[in-house]
């Protein structure tokens, strides 16, 4: 049985195509100014790449933030959907934590998979995805570097501010009291994983614990994050496709 | 001497705090300065107030406590939580406001001490509130008699009373020192000097504090003061927020705050009844906006500050999410306006985020007083 | 990106009508912003020249930037010429070249003075990151001010990132979001950091730009407009800093507080400059008699 | 928007028009609005007939004011029920930020704008306990003192015992010796008989129906519940007993039939905190869409409190002591957090609610700050996840309907 899953992200789309929980083809597209257009692109390019189209699929759905906006399809929530790849990926996992680019999540699920209980920060951008980005750029260095460049960090310098605004300002003065980029990159990071450890407190830390999300492809990040949960963080092979992939599992009824 | 006072304050458990518990001596907490010290003391224990200090990663408390509280509160139960409050043997909690009931309640339920107690803090000064404070401190030394084997005689209390009677009457001398035109000492160190009579014994910090006096008697006047300056509003239990004030060139030279001027402001009347006459005491020392009744004494304990002390500008703090000096703006600005004094009103919190934003309100205001460019 | 929209431009002026070399004081106000840095050069109390450029990274920089753009054009005129600078902004203490700091709070109600005449009561300064109310006197000195919370919300910075999604210039973002037939409710996200993604998120909704632009401008409109309700707004009233020349917005604001403002004689982004200059003037005069008597 | 002078003639004509829009087309439903209209046009009436007017808050029993042939208005009550008039509401938010910082809570602050806009007549007197909270305590005290109006203030610490009724009672008697200086009337026995009568009788049905909910299905919509917030000002009349009453008979008549309120009960919500006042409707559409019934909130009215010999002028006082703490946002919000606990825990135990949810109105510092603790009991003892998230009761423009709806969708979907 064919099955897809699609996830409709803030900023990208990404969609996994499953035969019997198999993955047979996997696609990430920017989310753009028109999810629907979006959307179809990336179906285009599944065809281009694999040969599957809509039509072959037995059945497809779709979750993620902007999941409303393709009306065709049913429906998951986000926090079921990661849940499901998760637990799927690895069957330890009690504690999934995801990093998106506008916003966070922190799931709880059972031995069996269930959720039984998840929490959201999606009204503060210092919780998320977006709040590395617009820090990179008041740095001066592109996203993907920020995470290796602060593993060279030698001394600990911290962020106070939560407000990303006051953040703004706390970095500039940094780079004016000229402390080592490694070092301003690690504290941002740390002030996200901050930001995202007291989230996950709310639902309480079991472990196994799994990062997935674009935001954990920043190794900087997921080091500071296991500092501050003080446990270790399964980020799996590929962390974006997870809600994805779970969506698509729940399309064929796994 | 005063460097010793500022290294007291400045971390906690100090070495003093050490010491007494090496001797096997109990250290138990407090929250708020309503709070009748005298009593612990009078049981033979050490008085400790509780504060959020220079706590500013609050990961723990945000989670239980939620971003809704006040951050002070926040900062407390933080270092409740991460042990280093280890050294209390009891925690008295009160209904000072409800952020430090709800301290109180988070703190029991997550790390008990041997000793808990509430105790309730009447909302307004009255014949009634005074004999049911009476009555609530009254049933506070018993259970403290029950729990650590102790007696608290009247005799005991009235010792307690005049020692820190005598705590006031030097801090009055200190504040004294600062209606000069060329105070010896900043409003920072003040205090510092004022947070160490919090976490410390009583006697020694005593004999500290005269010596210090000497030595700030004698020490260099400060000048080129750009403007004189009042702090008032939520309690603050750091001397950064003042160094901040004072870094653009002003100087604090009185405050009305918790942890300053209102901690000790009038001394305890030492005849009769000791716990009547705490009870009377405390209840009426000088108002926090708590006091329902009391809005108006509040606002004249304000101006005769302003005015015994030279006051050119008021800068009136609120911490974030503190309902009670937050509040208070609506009757207490209007009132500052009709006085005619020049005051500036900001939000604040513990962990002082906006450090950048501040100073330069400060600054501009100072600049606004001067007038002269 | 290909274009950016968000770039508004940078300029400078010379007075044609005043020579320096007749002055006998020249002074200067720079103004470090977190957006844009003006320098202004005044020769006895007149303005003779200002450049307006963008802030770079670093502070020193942007204020050397500023001063010798404004310095071309001058005819041999040099920083050595200058008697007195006063630096504001949220730079202002890197000034290099700068013989004291002043807050923008003192400089703008001084340069909204000499822009809009002594007549002025009650200044709005919308710059790059904040905003700030200020009533003043007859002579330009602050009487009382309230800067907004935190928050880059409603302030010149979110307008660019806006403009930028949006393709549409930050010199005509005013005007086409006036071209809306009925307003639409104001965004609710106060992030700037989340600007973009709300820009993103009513064009998904399908929104045309005109209201995208409109509902963003409303939104800033209505948070001043509490901010300077809590201060209370005595006529006459005038608007400094970028924001003032985004017509959407001050026409929101004007209607929403149900007053007018003045119209500027100069551009109103250089107010701050303008003042630390006018205030650099008389700390000259001041040491200058002072020298005098002795 | 039109110019308002006179917010409580306002009230007064929205609600006369609203039943006159319902008496023409829903003539079963009238019942739901008499009481309220009952309440603004009286307080309207005494302007003119010259007859005191004294605001309270909510931890003054209105009982006390009523027998004193005075008109009380709650302010609690005003805010409450301007909420749903968004335009209104948003007008006098927007009014108080001037006085006040925003986190002040909004039940307050609509009280704050409307007094300092000038748009209601002044009271000849004012009095106001010191529950629920910092908000309350704050901001009563303050409006009195700003606006010089003759006040008084009670002290009511939360001890639940004999002690604490005293304290509190000692002072209401002196409030009342305040208010008849003030307002020159007087307290007679049997018209405080008479109104104690009354009370006793809503307080009685109170806790029948509160008995009637414990049924599965759930005999009564959740609207009532927040439709009950109405006896913080109306304690005492007739117009409450006969409100209750028409609520007691057709949940009597509904468990007789062994029908529920809802075709299908699905779920039974216990809701942990205010309701949303701006739109009580929110709780319809989740019996609509999910079958999910609200047996009972954590702040409903259900415990009887009655007093026994009305004649007996200091059980009396002692008794509307016992009411004032009983008033339920005081009840769980001026007390150590177990009282919140238990109450939560009720609606598990005896109300077998199997979804919690806690839509925490944000004014409610001192309820966010044990949120958790609540979560954590609710989720080892009964094994039920709390939906947390974060509203402003009395504001939709902090978010607004379809945000809620969303939050609580989502849940359902995931959890449910
Ligand atoms: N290679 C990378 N290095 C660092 N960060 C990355 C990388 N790839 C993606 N990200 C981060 O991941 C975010 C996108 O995550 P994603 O889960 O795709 O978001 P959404 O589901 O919200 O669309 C971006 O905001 C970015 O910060
Ligand atoms: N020509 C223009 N038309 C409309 N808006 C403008 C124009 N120029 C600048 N702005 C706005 O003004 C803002 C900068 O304001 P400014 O007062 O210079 O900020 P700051 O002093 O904080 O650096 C820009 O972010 C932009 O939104
Ligand atoms: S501000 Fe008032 S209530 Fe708060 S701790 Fe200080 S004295 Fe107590
Ligand atoms: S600052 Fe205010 S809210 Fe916080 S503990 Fe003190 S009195 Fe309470
Ligand atoms: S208990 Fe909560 S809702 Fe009630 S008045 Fe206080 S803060 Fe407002």
């Amino acid at each position: 049985m064919l099955t897809a899953g699609v996830d409709i992200g803030a900023k990208t789309i990404k969609i996994v195509i499953v035969d019997d929980g198999e993955i047979k083809a996997k696609n990430i597209t920017m989310s753009g100014y028109n999810l629907m257009e979006s959307n179809a692109q990336a179906w285009a390019d599944l065809e281009t790449h694999y040969g599957y189209n809509t039509g072959d699929m037995d059945k497809i759905l779709v979750t993620g933030a902007g999941r409303k906006a393709i009306k065709a399809a049913d429906e998951v929530t986000e926090a079921v959907a990661a849940a499901r790849g998760s637990f799927a990926l690895c069957e330890s996992v009690r504690t999934v934590i995801e990093v998106g680019s506008e916003e966070g999540r922190a799931i709880k699920i059972d031995e069996g998979g269930k959720v039984i209980d998840f929490a959201i920060n999606e009204k503060c951008a210092s919780g998320t995805g977006a709040f590395i980005e617009a820090m990179a750029s008041v740095l001066g260095v592109p996203l993907e570097e920020l995470g290796p460049m602060s593993l060279k960090s030698t001394s600990c310098v911290a962020i106070k501010a939560q407000c990303a605004v006051f953040a703004e300002s706390e970095l500039v003065t940094m780079i004016h009291s000229k402390i080592p980029k490694p070092d301003m990159a690690r504290a941002i990071h740390d002030a996200l994983a901050g930001r995202v450890v007291s989230m996950v407190r709310w639902v309480g830390i079991e472990q196994s614990v799994m990062l997935i999300g674009g935001v954990s492809r920043n190794i900087g990040f997921v080091k500071s994050l296991g500092q501050k949960l003080e446990c270790e963080v399964i980020v799996p092979q590929d962390p974006e496709y997870v809600s994805a992939y779970g969506t698509a599992l729940i399309a064929a009824g796994r | 001497m005063i460097k010793e006072l500022f290294r007291k304050s400045d971390v906690f458990p100090n070495d003093s705090v050490t010491v007494w518990k090496d001797q096997g001596k109990k250290v138990i907490g407090f929250m708020c300065s309503y709070f009748p010290e005298e009593v612990i003391h009078a049981a033979g224990m050490l008085p400790f107030r509780i504060r959020g200090g220079s706590c500013t990663r609050t990961n723990c408390s945000d989670a239980v406590m939620s971003n809704y509280s006040c951050s002070f509160a926040r900062s407390c139960l933080e270092l409740a939580m991460n042990g280093t409050y280890g050294f209390l043997d009891g925690l008295i909690g009160q209904d000072s406001c409800s952020q430090m009931e709800r301290l109180y309640d988070n703190w029991r339920f997550r790390t008990r001490l041997p000793f808990m107690h509430l105790l309730h803090l009447p909302y307004k000064n009255s014949d009634a509130g005074i004999e049911w404070y009476r009555h609530e401190i009254s049933v506070l030394i018993e259970s403290l008699e029950k729990a650590f084997q102790v007696t608290v005689t009247n005799e005991n209390l009235a010792r307690a009373i005049e020692v820190y009677n005598e705590t006031r009457m030097l801090l009055r001398s200190l504040y004294e020192l600062r209606r000069n035109e060329n105070p010896p000492l900043t409003g920072a160190q003040s205090q510092s000097i004022i947070l160490a009579a919090t976490s410390m014994p009583r006697e020694e910090y005593n004999e500290l504090l005269r010596a210090a006096l000497r030595e700030i008697r004698s020490g260099e006047p400060i000048r080129d003061i750009r403007a004189r300056l009042m702090v008032v509003g939520s309690s603050i239990d750091d001397p950064t927020f003042i160094k901040i004030i004072e870094d653009q060139g002003g100087l604090v030279v009185t405050d009305a705050l918790c942890f300053g001027g209102r901690y000790f402001w009038e001394p305890v009347d030492n005849q009769g009844d000791p716990l009547l006459a705490l009870a009377g005491a405390y209840l009426s020392r000088p108002k926090c906006p708590r006091m329902m009744n009391e809005h108006i004494p509040l606002f004249e304990f304000i101006t005769d500050m302003v005015q015994n002390y030279k006051v050119d500008g008021i800068i009136f703090q609120k911490m974030k999410f503190c309902n009670f000096w937050g509040g208070e703006s609506l009757f207490l600005e209007k009132k500052l306006k009709e006085f005619r004094i020049p005051f500036l009103s900001i939000e604040r919190e513990q962990d002082l985020t906006n450090a950048a934003q501040i100073a330069t309100r400060v600054e501009a205001f100072i600049e606004m007083i001067e007038g002269a460019i | 990106m290909a274009e950016e929209f968000w770039r508004w431009t940078e300029s400078r002026w010379t007075n044609p009508d005043l020579s320096w070399k007749d002055g006998k004081i020249l002074t200067a106000g720079v103004d470090v912003g977190s957006v844009s840095s003006q320098a202004v050069i005044t020769v006895d109390g007149q303005v003779y020249a200002y450049a307006n450029t963008r802030t770079e990274p670093d502070s020193a920089s942007s204020a050397i930037k500023a001063i010798n753009r404004a310095l071309e054009d001058t005819g041999g005129l040099t920083l050595a010429n200058i008697q007195y600078t006063v630096g504001t902004g949220y730079g202002r203490v890197n000034v290099p070249f700068a013989q004291r700091a002043i807050t923008e709070i003192s400089c703008h109600a001084r340069g909204a003075n000499f822009i809009y005449g002594p007549t002025i009561r009650t200044v709005l300064d919308m710059g790059g990151q904040d905003c700030k109310a200020i009533r003043c006197d007859e002579k330009g000195k602050v009487t009382s001010f309230l800067m907004n919370d935190k928050c880059a919300a409603g302030t010149g910075r979110s307008m660019e990132i806006f403009a930028d999604v949006l393709g549409v210039s930050i010199n005509e973002v005013g005007e086409l979001s006036l071209q809306v037939e009925e307003e639409p409710p104001p965004v609710s996200s106060t992030c700037v950091v989340f600007a973009k993604s709300e820009a993103i998120g009513l064009l998904r909704k399908g929104w045309p730009r005109e209201k995208v632009l409109a509902s963003y401008s409303s939104a800033m409109a209505h948070r001043v407009v509490s901010l300077l309700e809590r201060i209370g707004v005595e006529k006459e009233f005038g608007i400094t800093g970028g924001i003032a020349k985004n017509k959407g917005v001050v026409t929101r604001l004007e209607k929403e507080l149900g007053v007018t403002a003045l119209i500027p004689n100069y551009d109103p982004q250089i107010a701050g400059a303008l003042g630390a200059a006018m205030i650099a003037q008389a700390l000259a005069e001041k040491a200058n008699s002072r020298q005098d008597s002795r | 928007m039109k110019e308002i002078k006179d917010i409580v003639e306002y009230m007064a004509t929205s609600l006369t028009s609203i039943m006159d829009h319902i008496t023409k087309k829903y003539p079963e439903r009238r019942w739901l609005y008499e009481a309220q209209q009952h309440y603004w046009v009286s307080i309207h009436q005494a302007r003119q007939m010259g007859i005191p007017v004294v605001w309270h808050n909510q931890s003054i029993p209105p009982e006390l004011l009523y027998a004193m042939g005075v008109v009380p208005l709650c302010l609690d009550v005003l805010s409450t029920s301007m909420a749903a008039f968004h335009v209104l509401s948003s007008r006098y938010l927007d009014i108080s930020h001037k006085y006040v910082p925003e986190y002040v809570c909004a039940v307050n602050k609509i009280v704050i704008g409307v007094v300092m806009s000038g748009d209601i007549p002044l009271p000849d007197a004012m009095i106001y306990a010191s529950g629920p909270c910092d908000s309350a305590r704050i901001s009563y005290p303050m409006i009195a003192e700003t606006l010089n109006i003759p006040h008084f203030s009670v002290d009511a610490p939360f001890q639940d015992n004999q002690r604490g009724y005293q304290y509190i009672a000692g002072q209401l008697k002196e409030a009342v010796a305040f208010l008849e200086e003030m307002t020159g009337k007087r307290l007679d026995t049997s018209a405080m008989a008479r109104v104690i009568e009354q009370s006793n009788l809503s307080y009685d049905l109170f806790s029948q129906i509160a008995e009637l909910r414990k049924t599965t299905p759930c005999p009564l919509p959740g609207k009532l519940l927040a439709m009950n917030s109405v006896a913080l000002g109306m304690s005492g009349t007739p117009q409450l007993v006969k409100f209750l009453k028409k609520q007691y008979e057709d949940g009597l008549e509904k468990v007789r039939r062994k029908e529920g309120c809802l075709p299908v009960e699905r779920k039974r919500v216990a809701w942990m905190q205010n309701p949303v006042f701006f739109n009580i409707g929110i709780v319809d559409w989740m019996e609509k869409e999910f079958g999910a019934v609200l047996p009972m909130d954590a702040f409903g009215w259900r415990r009887a409190a009655l007093i026994e010999d009305v004649l007996d002028k200091d059980a009396v006082f002692e008794g509307l002591a016992k009411r004032s703490l009983m008033v339920p946002m005081t009840h769980m919000g001026s007390s150590p957090v177990e009282y919140w606990m238990e109450s939560a825990t009720e609606l598990f135990r005896d109300y077998q609610c199997d979804t919690a949810i806690f839509a925490g109105h944000v004014g409610c510092t001192h309820f966010w700050a044990v949120g958790k603790l609540l979560k954590d009991m609710i989720y080892d003892r009964f094994g039920v996840t709390t939906l947390v998230f974060d509203i402003d009761a009395l504001d939709p423009r902090y978010v607004g309907t379809d945000v809620i709806q969303n939050r609580i969708r989502d849940f359902m979907e995931t959890i449910g």
